[in-house]
This record gives structure tokens, C-alpha cells and sequence, in this order.
């Protein structure tokens, strides 16, 4: 995989790799996400949580320009990235995951691992990307078939193998264990730990307060498309303040 | 030009009076099992083809639509055509005459395929076919290529100057009485209702040039793209130009929309038509008083009150009765076939090369139910006379003379081309079968004038 | 879609020469296989090619009629490949490939007429009807996808734009460009045959000669298309196609893919126009009308969207059909056509030839099944 | 002409150019609003409508009557096209226009076939009314009337009936729809049902002021397509702000440059407006 430059910003420096100011979403007459100032160091692991319709998926597809904002400004290694093309984005190093299942139905394993891979990687390395990437998902024995024969989690996992695939440096992760069983969910934390080594900086958008509690550093909380609380899980969770809001809304879906 | 079925018929199933004896002589290619060996199929139908043919035999091809928006027209030709082959007792020269015809649904595509197949497969010795020009142009590089002896017989804005190809039909310029009367009596201002495609604005450029020479001019001219159906600004425009009269120049039964608009809307005009009534019946279609003052100048109407005509029209009626007035481009069909025949006896033979010397002969001329026709050796184009038709009120038709008094009589005989198109084209003098000019002449602005 | 059973295991042949050939014959195609097509062994290949050489002779046992018309079949059949790239690989639904058809043809007319003297002037006239329609589709599709126009409202765009060159070209009839007469509604006539005039060889296309050209690029279209889907290009195609926002987010520029890929496909369906009016000698704006633009979408959707091969065979028949219908002089043709097209939706929604395929491919299963193991999934 | 006149003239045009698009597009649109799907056999369902039309004025029923009857006559065709094809294809786009659009050929084809080219007319009622030295169809304004009519009707089906509260819900979200046990089959088959109905009302509305052939549903198709589209997902207000606005740019321009002018300003401004409000009109109420 490419090596990462700087690797004397390690992880958990103050720099931040990602930062939003001001940040407003309007739909006609409903505030998705209200003035929001948001900073993500580099190498770290961040999840974030709230209630339904707190505004999570929105911000997330405000940063990769799914969506553009009504107001205020994003920041990505130091450059303003606001009006620019998710595609620029992407390659900028900027890689999402959607909350949907989003492999490709009517490709192969190899063929949907190939989208991705093809414009970071020199042909000659391609094909052993290609296996590295399927050796970390587990699906090396299935690389010819058709995703449609694959599991809903086998497919997940393939879908972070192919957001991987565009040699992130930021990742964002909308619910990734959304629909898995246990055991699923379990392998997914591993697979997101392994991130770190990886040197990554990840975002995830999760309601699995355990799965948060295993993997992440700090957590986020969004309420009414506006930051609430930000802090480590610990403090997060005795949080008297997001007890309350959590409280009586189900904590399913957004 | 849009065929009408009148109100009686409309609920009627297609003419089945004239189909059965049709569909017999018609050549029927097998298509059954065509999917999964049409390649095959194909091939085995052009061995059909070459040997099928039989050298005493004459073979007459036409390509009419039977189906389509001009069906009925198409079936109307097709009906006079058998009755004409009829009344010859299929017969020609002594020979047996055989009908080839194919239907090609007022689809150009449709109608290049057919020419080549009636030309190449069929071998016709005289090919008669199209409806619209668009038709007619789309076939005529195959006739030519094949060197086809070819008659285009439905009214068109004339200028096709080619060798192979016989025209008898009204043409625009050949409408020049009808200006002339409308000028001199209704005044000098008329607005123009024209359809946006050739036969419309060529046959505009006709009708501005004659106009200008007799004295009078357009105050206003709407182009109204084919299949439009909305005149309500057109009604407001000729309200505002407040003309003496209307040219109407409408194509098709979208843009004959314009009448029953411009009576609901009060306009109260007389209208000088060079499309309506003789070959699209609109005085039979609409409910009286819609057309009410309607002129119109033709070659051939049903209501010509000669008895060459009233016995033709009685024959043709009780043999096909699911048409109940017999409009130009029926007679138009059964003329070309009287002018065919007679250039055949006069040559001898069925030799393209020979018939179309017989008809530039300058002796063909036949009696046709709309009178005499006589073929113009240089412009392969018929000289005929012309009838002036006033709608009234009932939705009656009376012939009028310059004047405007009733009569028996043509407003004027043996009308030939523009005179600008007599002078550009000279088939006869300038052109021989193997050396051929294939030509549509189009008058560009100041042409006609010089 | 994928259909990998590749005849390439068997071993043991006595005659090495004879399987060295096979290799060979197995090796030229490999850059053509791929689970984006149909068609991926060497019996299809075998019969692909069993099918050209028959074509090849075809000439000798058909009369010129027949001939002229299997030539104008095969160039639908390119213009049915092109809208399968653009419309059945890519998921652009254009409704104007009809019109790149059309616009390649009039281009080809307008600049044939007028350097009909000239040699090589039918040649630059090709040209020029190949990239005229391009670069129209070009600055469209820049419109329509750089302002994130797409799915249903690309169908109707490109329909009305469609509609507009029709009711433009039909008022044309006193317009010349040079000695080219556009003809308004008549159309435009007398334009001359392609002439292959240049440097090192010149002869005037007769129907022989014509099919036999027209016969060599749509086989060098199949196959360089089934080269193209099967590279790189392919899944990107395929990927835009089904989810365009996935595939953005992994850094593809989608507009410019898809600017690029209309284009492209127009350049392709200009290519088909100009030989058909070479073919024809005429074009009219019928062309552009609603019927017209509705064809490519029929034999692309009965043949099946996601395969060339099914795009081109249904082409092919559907136009033959049609032809034979309308020989017969009946008014049903259209009846016909729209009974085939409603039966096929409902029951082989993915077109008669991936159904087909799937039956065969079922059916040769279970046939290997019951004799031996079966070698890989696929 | 007077500024007076000529504004007067350019209202009735408007009015007329506004009622005919909102007619022939709202059955479109409350099919494409809430099932969203294209019915490309749109145009047949209005020629439907126009020729039973007609056959019940020929047959001696009033006019009112007899466009009820073509009203109904189009709502069983529409049955059972959507019985026979539509319901199937729920949920496939694609595939429900090129279905639709065979059906639309074979209907044009079978029309032609028992009818021939045209189909005898119906009288304009009503007279004209008089505005200084112009005149104006009173039928062809009385049209924007039953449009607006025809629109409240609706409308109040939306809001106040127990298919309207359904209809509205599936529109809004169908897998919600169905959680909440609304039977949205059910819910579409009515909304086919009585989206043609509203075309065969538009069609005999639309009989007395046009010829009657085989192809005027195509004649209109394109005009109702682009309304929807102008138009947008809301039905209502969507649809009839469309029928008014290109009403009033088709206007002014086929006054200045004749009808293929309004014709193009209308095609061109579809264009322009899909680029710049890829929602429709919809999106800038909303």
C-alpha cells in the first residue's frame, strides 16, 4: 500500500486532517446540520453519535460533497474544500462508505475491488493490491463470483475493502454494522482497528455503543444538527446531559 | 395532404369491397418462421424473385400506402387502379398485365426497401407510386439508379425534372386562376396559412408570385409546422392584418383544425385554398357552415358536372362503396394508367426506353374523368384544365367562372406549368435515357419573377 | 451476466499441433472474454466465426436486392451496438441515438455533395459525419451532466432535442449548404456512395463492395466494443451505470465519463448514418421523428440491455421482420412489434438473449453436473 | 391594435395555451406523481377519451354527457393496461415507458385501422365573445375554466378521501406506506384508474377544438411530458404553475414568431428549466 508521508505527525497530534466551520445544511424549511464547527486530528479514530434525525448522515455527505452546504466552510489538510467535486474529494484521499449497501450487483469480487483500486495503483502492482485488499477481508477464495452470491456482511466488508482501496487518508464510515449479527459486527470492529495501522484517520457514524466503546478514541454527539457533547467514550456515556436526549427516542436508524 | 373519412363511414371496418380481389394478385413474400433464419429466408426469397419472372407477362408494380396516417388515399388509388386494369380486361398489347403492389405505410424507409424490391425483384415494367413528395424523393434515386420508368401522380408543389419520371396531377402553379379570381374579387390583401414543409412554402412562393402579378400582395403569412393543431395566436394575427381573404395552404388533419377554430372564433373570411376540399374533402368532413366561402382551384372534384365524370364517379362508387366522395388522388391514379396505356400502344411495346419516348411523343393525351390530359413533352408533366369550386353555405360546391357566375365550364383549359419551369426544364430536347437529367427544380426568390 | 466456462481445461489431445491451434484460437479471444458479455468459449467463437465465413460467401448466392438489404440490416445492427454501449453499459438512456444517426447523415450528405468532385472527398465527408454528431453530443452532454441531469430527465432532454432537430430539418425546404440542397421534409437526395478513393487504393463502392465494408466494420465494432467492455473502460461503464454516486465517491469524475461516453457513443451511431446514407443515396428528417428514436430502444430492450450481442442479433431480426412485414402490405406490422416488445418486458426483462443464455447455460450445467464434478462456480 | 386589446388578446391566449397543457398533463402527472412512473401510452388514453367522445355526440348524448362517457371509456382501458402490463413492472422505470410505449403502437395502429385517418369531429359549442376588432373561441377559455375545475377535483380527492390519504402516503415513502398496512397495489391500480380517467376527460374536453386522428396522442404527448416534467413530483401545484408559466411564455412567443416559434420557446425552455431546477418547479415551492 502506499506509504504514507509525514510520519512524524503521528497519531493523535493536535493538527487537524479535517475541520468544518460555521457548517449549515438547509432543506427548504428544515436545518439538517446547524452552524456546525467540527476538528478531526490526524490518526484518529472519532465516532459519532445521536438520536434519529440529528443531522449525522447529512454531515457526512456535507463532507464528501454529496451534498452542498448553505453556509460555512470545510477544511481538509489545511485547504478549503468546500465547492469542490466529490470526486476531487475521493482523491484527495477522502473516502466514504455509504450507510446503504453499495457493491456493485452486477460485477465480480475482483471487479468491484478493481473500481476502486485501478486509479491509485500502478498496473503492475494492481493484481497484488487487488489480493492484499481480498486477503484482508477474507473473501480471497470468492474473488471471481458474483456479489450477489455473497453475504450481507461478506458484502459489507468487501465495501470497506473497496473504500480502502482508494488509499484513504480520511475514512468515513456511515453505520458500517448496520443489519450484522453479532460475530459480524465483531469482525468489523477488528477490521476497523486495523485501520489505525494503517495509519487512516477514520469517521464513523455508529449507534453500537459498544462497538463504539471497542474501537474509538473520542466520540462526537449530534443532537438537533448541532454538536452537543464531544469527548472520550467514558465521559460520553455518564454524560448527564446526552442521557437526556437520548432518552425515550429510539436509538435506532437515522 | 390528409385523406378524411366521412362521418358515415367512421364507424366501418378498412374497405373489404375492393381488398379480397386485391390480396389475390398481390405478391405475398413468405415471412412465416422469419425470426431464427432470416438470413437464409432472405436469400431464398431473391432466387423467388429472378425466376419467377415471365416475359409475356406485363408487369404493372404500385406503391401506395394502404396503412399509415394516408392509408385511405393509398387504398383509394390502389381500388381505381384494379378498376382501371378491370375495365382493360388485364390486359395490355395483347399481353396479361399483372399488379405487383406493396404497402409502404407512409414510412420513407419503408418506401426506398419497396422500390428496390417491386424494381429489382418484381422487374416491373412500369412502376406508379408515393404520396407525398417526401415519398416520391425518397424513391426517386432508386427509380433513377435502376432507370425505372416511373409515374408520380398525387397534386405536389411541382419541379421534378427528371427523365424517368411521368407527373399528372394538379400542381401549385397550375392553381393560378384561383388567385387571380380572389384578387379581383375580394381585393387585394390576403394572409397566408402556410405548412412548414416544402409543398407548403414552395407552393406559397407560387401563390406570392402570382398574386404580384395580379396585383395583389400577402398582409401576413403564418408558417405552422406539420401536425400542429393550435391556431388561437393565428386567429389573432389575421384578426389584426384584417385581410381581404385567406390562403389557405394547411396540410394534414391537425392543421384543417384551423377551420372549425377560426368559426368558433368568429373569423369571418372568405378562404382561397390551395390544399383543401378537391383532395381532402373538408366541405364532406366538417359540419356546415365551417368552410362556408371556400374557393379552391383543381384539376379534378367529384362534383364536376361533365358525364364522363358523374359515369365515372357512379362506377367507381357502387364498385367500392366504403368511399363516398371520390377525391383527386383517386382520379389522378386512374388518369396515369390512361396515359401509360395509351404510350404503350403508341410505342408497341412495353420497352421502358420506347414508352418514354411515346410519351414525350407530344401526342398523348387521353379523356380523363376530369377532362382532357394531354402529357408536355418537355416538362414530362400533364397540361389539364382547371375547375373553380365555391363551398357555400350548405357546404355545396358550385363551379364558377372569372366572374364568378355558376357554369358548366373549366375557369380555364389546358393550363400548363409556370412558365419559369417551362423554361428550366427541358427533358425532351436536353436529356436522354442514357444520359439522363434527374433534377428537382426549386424556385429561389426572384426566380419565377425573370 | 458471468458464464466462465471456458473450454480451455481439456488436455490430452493426440494431435498437438491441433491443440496448439486451439490454444492459439483460445488465446486471440481471451481479449475479448469477460463476464460483461455473452459468449466467453470457444464453441461460440467457433460459431461466431462459422457465421462470418457463411456471410462472407453470402454475396455469391443472393441477388443485389437482397444484398443491398442485408447491408442496410447490418448497419442498424452497428447503430444497436452503439446504444448498447451508451445506454445498456453505461445507463445514459439517450433517446437520441436515432438523432447522432441522423446528424452523422446529413453531415455526410451536406459534405459529399459538396466535394463530390474532390478524391477523398466521401472519405472526409465520413469523417466529418463521425465527429459532427460527436461533438453536437459532446456540448449536450456537457449540459446535461455537468448540471447533474440524469436518469428519466436525460430521456426526455435528449427526446425533445431530438424533436427539435425535426421540426428544424423540416423546414429546411429552401436551405443549401454549398450545392447540398437539405430538402426539408423531402429529404435530401442524390448524394453520392462512399468512395475508398484514397492514396493507396481507389474503387467506387458497388453493392458487393459495399457489403462487404459494411460487413468489416461491424464486425471490428463488435469486437472492439466487446474489447472495450471486457478493459478498465468496461467496469467503469458498468459501475457508472449502477450506482454513479458510489463511483464518484472512489475519485471517477462521472461527468466527464459520461460526456465522454455519449460522445462517443454518438461518433459511433454518426458512423452508422453516414453508411446508411451512403447506402441509401437519401435522408430525410423522419430520422429525428418520435418512431424513429424509439427503434435503437426497442432491439436494445428486446435483445437484452447489458449485451452487445443480444443489442445486434435483435436488431438485425426485428428490422428483417419488419421489413417482411411491411412487404406483405399489412397495416399489423406495428401491432406485431408492439405485442413482441410488451411480451418481451414482462417475461424476459433482461431481453430474449441473456434469457437464452441463461437456459443454455443451465442446461450444459446440470448436462456436466450429471456426468462429472463441476469445475468452478460461475 | 390597442395596448388594451393587445393585452386582452395576449390573456386569452395564455388562458388557452395554460388550460389545454394543464388538461392533457394532469392525468400524467398524478400517474408519474405518485406511482412515478412515465406512461408513455399517455397520449392514447387522451384519444381514447376524444373518440368515445365523439362516438357518444354522434350517438345524440350531450356533450357533457358524452365526455363523462369518454372519461370512463379511458379509466377501463386504463384497468386494464395496468392489469394486463403495468402492474407488473412496479418499480422499473425503464421498463414501464418502453411497455407503455408499445402500447401505445398498437392502440395508434388499431385506431387506424377501424377508423381511418380522421374521425368525424365535434361542433366547437359555445360561440365567441368579442373584444374590439377580435374575436375568440368562448369553448376554448371555458377550457381553462374545467381545468381549474378539474385540478380542485383533484385536489380534494387528494385531501379528503380515504384513496387520497392512501395515495398520498405511498407517494411520501412506499415502504412506510406499507408498514402501516396501506395496500399500495391497491392504492396504484386506483391511481392508474383514475389517472386515466382524468386524461379521457381531457381528451373529450379537447375533442370539439381539434381534428381526430389516430396520432393526436402523439401530437400532445410531448407537450404533457414537458409540463410534468416543468412541473415536478407535486401533482397540484406542480403541475398546474408549469401549465401556467409555459402558458405564458408559448404566448408571447408564438404571437411574435408564429406557433413553431411558441412551440420552440416551449421545448427550449423545458430544457433550460430541467438544467437549472433538476426537481421542477416543485423544488422552488417546496
Amino acid at each position: 500500500m502506499r506509504s504514507k508521508q509525514g510520519t512524524n505527525d503521528g497519531p493523535k497530534t493536535n493538527e487537524a486532517l479535517l475541520s468544518a466551520s460555521g457548517l449549515t445544511k438547509r432543506f427548504g424549511g428544515l436545518t439538517a446540520v446547524n452552524d456546525v464547527d467540527f476538528r478531526l486530528p490526524k490518526g484518529q479514530i472519532r465516532c459519532l453519535i445521536g438520536p434519529n434525525g440529528a443531522g449525522k448522515s447529512t454531515f457526512l455527505k456535507l463532507l464528501t460533497g454529496f451534498h452542498t452546504p448553505t453556509d460555512g466552510t470545510i477544511y481538509y489538510k489545511g485547504e478549503d474544500i468546500t465547492s469542490s467535486h466529490p470526486h476531487i474529494r475521493a482523491k484527495s484521499g477522502i473516502s466514504f462508505k455509504f450507510q446503504k449497501l453499495s457493491t456493485y450487483q452486477d460485477l465480480t469480487v475482483e471487479q468491484n475491488l478493481r473500481i476502486p483500486t485501478q486509479l491509485y495503483t500502478d498496473g503492475d502492482q494492481l493484481d497484488e493490491h487487488i489480493d492484499e485488499l481480498l486477503e484482508l477481508v477474507e473473501l480471497t477464495d470468492k474473488r471471481s463470483m458474483p456479489v450477489t452470491n455473497l453475504s450481507h456482511g461478506e458484502q459489507q466488508w468487501l465495501e470497506i475493502a473497496m473504500t480502502m482501496g482508494v488509499e484513504p487518508e480520511l475514512l468515513l464510515l456511515d453505520e458500517p454494522t448496520a443489519g450484522m449479527t453479532i460475530d459480524e459486527t465483531e469482525k468489523t470492529a477488528g477490521l476497523v482497528r486495523d485501520l489505525i495501522d494503517e495509519d487512516v484517520t477514520v469517521l464513523i457514524v455508529e449507534h453500537d455503543i459498544n462497538f463504539v466503546r471497542g474501537i474509538s478514541d473520542m466520540v462526537t454527539v449530534m443532537h438537533n444538527g448541532q454538536i452537543f457533547a464531544e469527548g472520550s467514550v467514558e465521559e460520553i456515556v455518564t454524560h448527564e446531559g446526552v442521557k437526556k436526549i437520548y432518552l425515550g427516542k429510539s436509538v435506532e436508524g437515522d | 395532404m390528409g385523406a378524411r373519412k366521412s362521418t358515415d363511414r367512421s364507424g366501418q371496418t378498412t374497405p373489404n369491397a375492393h381488398g379480397s380481389g386485391k390480396n389475390s394478385r398481390r405478391r405475398f413474400l413468405k415471412a412465416a418462421g422469419g425470426l431464427g433464419s432470416a438470413a437464409g429466408l432472405s436469400a431464398l426469397a431473391g432466387c423467388i424473385g429472378s425466376l419467377g419472372s415471365d416475359d409475356e407477362t406485363i408487369r404493372i408494380g404500385t406503391l401506395y400506402d394502404n396503412s399509415g396516417e394516408l392509408g385511405f388515399t393509398g387504398e383509394g388509388k390502389d381500388a381505381v387502379t384494379e378498376m382501371f386494369l378491370e375495365e382493360q380486361d388485364y390486359e395490355l398489347l395483347g399481353r396479361e398485365v399483372e399488379l405487383i403492389s406493396y404497402d409502404p405505410a407512409g414510412d420513407n424507409t419503408q418506401y426506398q426497401n419497396l422500390t428496390r424490391r417491386i424494381i429489382q425483384e418484381d422487374e416491373v415494367d412500369m412502376l406508379f407510386g408515393a404520396l407525398l413528395s417526401s415519398n416520391r424523393e425518397a424513391m426517386r434515386p432508386i427509380v433513377n439508379e435502376n432507370k425505372q420508368l416511373y409515374s408520380y401522380n398525387d397534386w405536389y408543389e411541382g419541379g421534378v425534372c427528371d427523365q424517368f419520371t411521368f407527373i399528372n396531377t394538379t400542381l401549385s402553379s397550375q392553381q393560378r386562376p384561383m388567385i387571380e379570381f380572389m384578387i379581383d374579387n375580394f381585393g387585394p390583401d390576403y394572409y397566408a396559412i402556410v405548412a412548414d414543409y416544402n409543398y407548403g412554402t414552395i407552393s406559397n412562393q407560387y401563390a406570392r408570385f402570382y398574386a404580384e402579378e395580379y396585383g395583389g400582395q400577402p398582409v401576413g403569412e403564418e408558417f405552422v409546422p406539420l401536425g400542429v393543431d393550435e391556431f388561437g395566436s393565428t386567429i389573432n394575427d389575421i384578426q389584426q392584418a384584417d385581410p381581404d381573404w385567406i390562403l389557405s395552404l394547411t396540410i394534414g388533419a391537425p392543421q384543417a383544425s384551423f377551420f372549425e377554430q377560426a368559426e368558433a372564433a368568429g373569423l369571418d373570411v372568405p378562404y382561397g385554398s390551395m390544399s383543401n376540399i378537391a383532395g381532402t374533402y373538408e366541405h364532406k368532413t366538417f359540419e356546415p357552415p365551417v368552410m362556408t366561402d371556400t374557393y379552391s382551384c383543381f384539376s379534378y372534384f367529384e362534383e364536376i358536372p361533365t358525364e364522363r365524370n358523374q359515369e365515372f364517379v357512379e362506377k367507381f362508387k357502387s364498385e367500392y362503396p366504403d368511399f363516398d366522395y371520390v377525391f383527386l388522388s383517386i382520379v389522378d391514379a386512374y388518369t396515369a394508367l390512361q396515359l401509360y396505356w395509351e404510350a404503350v400502344e403508341l410505342a408497341g411495346t412495353v420497352d421502358q426506353e420506347e414508352v418514354a419516348a411515346a410519351y414525350e411523343s407530344g401526342d398523348i393525351s387521353v379523356e380523363a374523368p376530369s377532362g382532357t390530359v394531354a402529357m408536355d413533352p418537355e416538362t414530362h408533366h400533364a397540361t389539364q384544365d382547371m375547375w373553380l369550386a365555391h363551398v357555400d353555405e350548405s357546404h355545396e360546391v358550385q363551379f364558377l367562372d372569372v366572374d364568378g357566375n355558376p357554369t358548366d365550364e373549366p375557369i380555364s383549359e389546358q393550363v400548363g406549368t409556370s412558365d419559369w419551369f417551362a423554361s428550366e426544364c427541358q427533358l425532351a430536347s436536353e436529356s436522354t435515357w442514357d444520359d439522363p437529367i434527374t433534377e428537382q427544380y426549386i424556385p429561389e426568390e426572384g426566380d419565377l419573377t425573370e | 451476466m458471468d458464464e466462465s466456462e471456458h473450454a480451455t481445461e481439456e488436455s490430452s489431445n493426440p494431435h498437438h499441433w491441433f491443440s496448439h491451434l486451439l490454444d492459439r484460437f483460445d488465446e486471440f479471444h481471451a481479449r475479448f472474454e469477460g463476464p460483461n458479455t455473452i459468449g466467453n468459449n470457444r464453441t461460440f467463437w467457433a460459431v461466431f466465426w462459422g457465421i462470418f465465413a457463411i456471410l462472407l460467401v453470402y454475396p455469391m448466392i443472393v441477388n443485389t436486392f437482397v444484398l443491398k438489404t442485408n447491408t442496410s440490416f447490418f448497419i442498424w445492427v452497428i447503430l444497436a451496438l452503439s446504444l448498447s454501449i451508451v445506454w445498456g453499459y453505461s445507463g445514459i438512456f439517450n433517446f437520441g441515438q436515432m438523432a447522432t444517426f441522423g446528424l452523422g447523415g446529413y453531415a455526410y450528405g451536406v459534405v459529399a455533395i459538396n466535394l463530390t468532385e474532390m478524391i477523398g472527398g466521401t472519405v472526409l465527408a465520413l469523417l466529418i459525419g463521425v465527429v459532427l454528431p460527436a461533438v453536437v453530443m459532446a456540448a449536450l452532454g456537457y449540459f446535461m451532466f455537468y448540471g447533474q441531469v440524469s436518469g428519466l430527465y436525460v430521456a426526455i432532454i435528449t427526446l425533445v432535442v431530438t424533436l427539435m432537430f425535426n421540426l428544424l430539418l423540416t423546414r429546411t425546404s429552401g436551405t443549401t449548404i454549398g450545392d447540398a440542397q437539405l430538402g426539408g421534409l423531402n429529404g435530401m437526395s442524390g448524394i453520392p456512395t462512399l468512395e475508398l478513393d484514397v492514396v493507396a487504393f481507389s474503387f467506387d463502392l458497388t453493392p458487393v463492395s459495399e457489403y462487404y465494408l459494411v460487413l468489416a466494420l461491424m464486425i471490428a465494432v463488435y469486437l472492439g466494443l466487446r474489447y472495450t467492455v471486457n478493459s478498465y473502460y468496461g467496469y467503469v461503464m458498468i459501475a457508472i451505470r449502477e450506482d454513479e454516486r458510489r463511483t464518484q465517491m472512489f475519485g471517477y469524475d462521472i461527468r466527464k465519463l459520461k460526456t465522454a461516453l455519449f460522445s462517443a457513443g454518438a461518433a459511433l451511431g454518426g458512423l452508422a448514418g453516414v453508411l446508411y446514407v451512403s447506402w441509401s443515396g437519401f435522408i430525410d428528417p423522419t430520422m429525428f421523428g418520435l418512431v424513429s428514436a424509439s427503434l435503437p430502444i426497442i432491439w436494445v430492450t428486446v435483445g437484452g440491455r447489458g449485451t452487445l450481442l443480444g443489442s445486434g442479433i435483435a436488431a438485425y431480426l426485428l428490422q428483417y421482420t419488419s421489413n417482411e412485414l411491411g412487404a406483405m402490405g399489412t397495416g399489423y406490422s406495428f401491432i406485431f412489434l408492439g405485442i413482441l416488445f410488451i411480451l418481451v418486458i414482462l417475461f424476459f426483462p433482461s431481453g430474449i438473449v441473456p434469457a437464452l443464455r441463461d437456459r443454455w447455460v443451465a442446461w450444459s450445467t446440470t448436462r456436466k453436473q450429471s456426468g462429472s464434478v463441476q469445475e468452478g462456480n460461475s | 391594435m390597442s395596448l388594451i386589446e393587445s393585452l386582452f388578446g395576449f390573456l386569452i391566449l395564455a388562458l388557452s395555451h395554460f388550460g389545454k397543457l394543464a388538461l392533457i398533463a394532469l392525468g400524467l402527472a398524478v400517474i408519474f406523481g405518485i406511482m412515478g412512473i412515465i406512461n408513455f401510452a399517455h397520449g392514447e388514453f387522451i384519444l381514447v377519451g376524444a373518440y368515445t367522445t365523439a362516438m357518444g355526440y354522434h350517438a345524440g348524448f350531450p356533450l357533457l354527457l358524452a365526455i363523462f362517457v369518454g372519461g370512463l371509456a379511458a379509466g377501463i382501458f386504463g384497468l386494464i393496461v395496468e392489469r394486463l402490463i403495468i402492474q407488473h413492472l412496479y418499480d422499473r422505470l425503464i421498463e414501464t415507458l418502453v411497455a407503455t410505449w408499445g402500447v401505445s403502437l398498437i392502440v395508434i395502429q388499431l385506431v387506424r385501422i377501424q377508423f381511418g385517418g380522421t374521425f368525424a369531429g365535434i361542433h366547437t359549442p359555445l360561440g365567441s365573445i368579442q373584444y374590439g376588432a377580435f374575436s375568440a373561441s368562448t369553448y376554448r377559455i371555458a377550457l381553462a375554466g374545467a381545468a381549474i375545475v378539474l385540478f380542485a377535483s383533484t385536489y380534494a380527492i387528494f385531501m379528503y378521501t380515504r384513496y387520497g390519504l392512501h395515495s398520498r402516503a405511498a407517494m411520501q415513502n412506499k415502504e412506510m406506506a406499507q408498514c402501516l398496512g396501506i395496500p399500495t397495489k391497491r392504492v396504484y391500480m386506483k391511481t392508474f384508474f383514475f389517472g386515466s380517467v382524468l386524461s379521457g376527460i381531457a381528451g373529450g374536453l379537447i375533442a370539439p377544438t381539434v381534428s381526430l386522428t389516430p396520432d393526436m396522442g402523439t401530437n400532445v404527448l410531448v407537450e404533457a411530458f414537458v409540463t410534468v416534467i416543468v412541473g415536478g413530483a407535486n401533482v397540484i401545484v406542480g403541475t398546474s404553475l408549469a401549465a401556467l408559466s409555459l402558458g405564458i411564455i408559448q404566448a408571447p412567443a408564438s404571437m411574435l414568431f408564429g406557433t413553431l416559434g411558441g412551440y420552440l420557446a416551449l421545448l427550449i425552455t423545458t430544457v433550460l428549466l430541467i438544467r437549472v431546477l433538476p426537481e421542477g418547479l416543485t423544488g422552488v415551492v417546496e
